[in-house]
């Protein structure tokens, strides 16, 4: 009898949700598009000045992608607990928390990184400085696996009940106001020449944080969700 | 003093109270609110209260209903 | 794991025990809470004199700070029941933790109105982005989402289990925010108020907004005892001890 | 697989009940279940059979009573692997083939010696479709691609909620064959069934759910 390794189910369940998320490509694309559209609605709605759109660039980029983010999470464990997927991964012996950490990963990659890929773009399109664009990256990519980590854990807790959506921003905005206040601070310092790499390294010690605590926190709040 | 003054001299005193230094539309909507807040709070667990006695109250009686009918019934649907 | 529990927490956490006890209580917390607020009153808007800098304004403070301490008194008084109801599966534990959410919700929406009242004499706006009620704005909405999250389950107990561990999360997170947006405040130099004077209360004012910090106790008691009672009485709809109490009522 | 003590049942529920919102959903049970044995739990609907493999499968907190697995307590991390739960939710991923949903189970469970996806879907009849979206099969065809799970991975006690559902006589067949099987290699199998069934290796044990 062949017992499953760690590396073995982690690759397995990695594969299994990036597969899955390439056959509905098409899905991929939706945040992605409201991204693109919330920010080109920005300029309509505040005016064409430059100096005003440069300003706001950072905090409209982060909270666009932020929202869009929030539109894909809700699925995150659905499909799972709708085919009976998520009651044979409870049962796998494999340590949970390492199966919904590979989850929570092969979410971000699906729905953050094609965000994180336009973000110039879109910065573009609100005329932030050429030079602020690596910073607000690389505040995007220590921000969007915070975000992903802790929306993970609490679309665990909703994925027991009906109706979820509007439940599911009204907790976790409240959590993610030091991930804006931080990765907008940076982006805003950098845009006034300050020193833009505490609220980095803040960001970077929050994220380690939840990596470590966020997938346990999650495999708690799903065994809570299936226990009825 | 005539009744009349101590009436004055409370009522302006009573005025003055109320006027709060001119802050009145701020300290009363405040002090309210919190009454009120704190009155709805009290209220809603009575009213629930109720509710639920009523609910526990019918299913009783329904229970009630059923064993009645079993005990008097010599043929029930199912077995 | 329930003999690390001592025995009379045990019996206490008895659904018919705990209903017996808390009845007997409420009223007395109730009376005292009632009590002391009238004293308090009538110490902070008559006795108290007026604050030499803000004038008769400042007497909003006796309704406010503790309507703030309160807010997060019970968020711990939450938390701790919530961590009890998830370690042990204690049934009060999560009916504590529950029934402390509304309350607590209704306290920091008393804070944030009156707070706000108070600011628009005193800095002249409604609102500022300081940390102090950024903090509570998030606490409202972490106290909304326990809220939200125990009503949307279908089963009770498990909607308790899942909204405790959200109010967990929270603990965490609401030092996190007042951190984040004191940092965000020194980045913004512009916006920053200093929100409370330095002024030193005298004893005049002090006595009444401590009696008031200890009526709002008892009242969370109070509304407590009364709000777990009513739980107690619609989750053990089934047990006989509920059975009595509803005949005998239906009596009187 | 551990040699098992024959004395020692592999699993034993002593006065077993749940409870759902305060009402009891099934009266307690007591049974004991020995490697070798197949047991049928009967009942009518919504008299808590698969309440009762859920608890038994570890997804469900036990309500009242005792669950022992060898002996000891069952626990999560006792019993890692060896329960293979099959419920009224098959598992499967709809948009993908059998194949690799059999693929991902047996890189989460480990899988049998000397068995391959490709054999363990040819013997459970699915030969042509390895490749075929799930989604596309008929309902029959992906019980089938589920039960395909019971050859592939590797497990000590069965629980099966209705696996005779949406078979035909031959599916039926083939899903008494597999119970034979495994019983006589010293598994042990809990199965949920109204129907009757014919099972060839002697009268199951039965246990019933009372309302």
């Amino acid at each position: 009898m062949n017992r499953a390794g760690l590396l073995a189910a982690c690759t397995a369940m990695l594969r299994r949700d990036l597969t899955l998320a390439w056959r509905r490509r098409g899905d991929i694309a939706m945040p992605v598009l409201y991204a693109l559209i919330v920010t080109m609605l920005f300029p309509f709605a505040l005016g064409p000045e430059d100096t005003l759109l440069q300003r706001i660039a950072g905090g409209v980029v982060l909270v666009t992608v932020l929202l869009a983010m929030l539109l894909a999470l809700d699925a995150m464990f659905s499909s799972d607990i709708e085919d009976g997927s998520l009651e044979q991964l409870v049962m796998a012996p494999q340590p949970l928390a390492l199966m919904l950490g590979m989850k929570i990963l092969a979410h971000w990659i699906t729905t953050a990184l094609p965000l994180i890929v336009i973000a110039p773009l879109m910065a573009a399109m609100l005329h932030l400085p050429g030079a602020v664009i690596p910073v607000l990256l690389l505040a995007l990519l220590l921000a969007t696996p915070l975000l992903s980590l802790l929306g993970a854990v609490l679309v665990a807790l909703t994925a027991g009940t009906r109706r979820s959506g509007m439940l599911l921003a009204l907790m976790l905005l409240p959590l993610c106001v030091p991930a804006v206040i931080f990765a907008a601070g940076a982006v805003a310092a950098a845009q006034q020449g300050l020193p833009w790499l505490a609220p980095i390294s803040w960001l970077a010690a929050a994220l380690v944080l939840a990596v470590v605590l966020a997938p346990l926190a999650c495999a708690a709040a799903l065994r809570i969700a299936l226990d009825a | 003093m005539s009744t009349v003054q101590t009436f004055l001299a409370v009522s302006g005193d009573a005025a003055a109270f109320f006027r709060m230094g001119g802050y009145a539309i701020y300290v009363w909507p405040a002090y309210a609110l919190f009454f009120i807040v704190l009155i709805a709070d009290t209220i809603a667990p009575r009213l629930r209260r109720r509710r639920v006695l009523r609910e526990l109250r019918a299913r009783l009686s329904r229970q009630q209903a059923r064993q009645d009918r079993a005990g008097g019934n010599s043929t029930p649907l199912s077995p | 794991m329930s003999n690390w529990i001592p025995l009379w927490l045990h019996k206490l956490g008895s659904p018919p025990t705990f209903y017996r006890f808390a009845g007997t209580l409420q009223p007395w917390a109730m009376t005292l809470a009632l009590l002391l607020g009238a004293i308090a009153l009538y110490g902070g808007l008559v006795l108290a004199p007026a604050d030499y800098q803000q004038g008769d304004a400042y007497r909003i403070i006796f309704i406010h700070v503790p309507s703030a301490e309160m807010s997060m008194f019970i968020y711990a008084v939450m938390g701790v029941a919530a961590f009890i109801a998830l370690v042990w599966r204690i049934k009060l534990a999560e009916v504590v933790a529950m029934e402390s959410a509304p309350i607590g919700a209704a306290f920091t929406f008393i804070t944030l109105i009156t707070g706000s009242l108070w600011g628009k004499p005193m800095w002249g706006t409604w609102w500022t982005w300081d940390a102090r009620l950024t903090s509570e704005l998030v606490l409202l909405f972490l106290y909304l989402g326990v809220i939200g999250l125990y009503h949307a389950f279908e089963d009770r107990r498990q909607g308790a289990r899942a909204a405790a561990f959200l109010a967990i999360i929270g603990i965490i997170n609401v030092p996190i925010v007042h951190f984040s947006v004191n940092w965000w405040n020194t980045l913004h130099q512009g916006s920053t108020i200093n929100v409370f004077g330095q002024s030193k209360m005298s004893w005049d004012m002090l006595w009444p907004l401590l009696t008031m910090m200890l009526a709002t106790k008892f009242y969370y008691a109070a509304s407590l005892f009364r709000r777990v009672r009513t739980d107690l009485l619609a989750l053990e709809g089934g047990k006989d001890w509920v059975r009595k109490i509803a005949e005998d009522e239906a009596k009187s | 697989m551990t040699a098992a003590n024959p004395t020692v049942s592999l699993l034993e529920a002593r006065a077993l009940s749940f409870l759902r919102q305060d009402e009891p959903v099934f009266a307690p049970l007591d049974f004991q279940l020995h490697a070798g044995e197949l047991a049928l739990v009967e009942g009518d609907n919504g008299s808590g059979k698969t309440t009762l493999l859920r608890i038994l499968a570890g997804l469900l907190h036990v309500g009242e009573g005792e669950l022992h697995w060898r002996g000891e307590p069952l626990q999560r991390d006792t019993c890692a692997g060896e329960i293979l739960f099959l419920g009224h939710q098959l598992g499967l991923k709809a948009d993908l083939s059998p194949r690799e949903n059999l693929q991902i189970a047996a890189g989460l469970h480990g899988c049998r010696d000397g068995v391959s996806v490709t054999a363990v879907l040819a013997e459970i009849g699915l030969r042509g479709y390895e490749d075929e979206p799930v989604r596309r099969l008929s309902a029959g065809q992906k019980k089938r691609a589920a039960l395909a799970r019971l050859l592939l991975l590797p497990a000590t006690l069965w629980l099966l909620d209705e696996p005779y559902a949406n078979l035909d006589r031959i599916g039926i067949a083939l899903v008494n064959d597999l119970l034979e099987k495994h019983t006589d290699a010293g598994g042990a199998a809990l199965v949920t069934s109204h129907g009757t069934m014919s099972f060839h290796g002697g009268e199951p044990r039965r246990i019933r759910m009372h309302d």
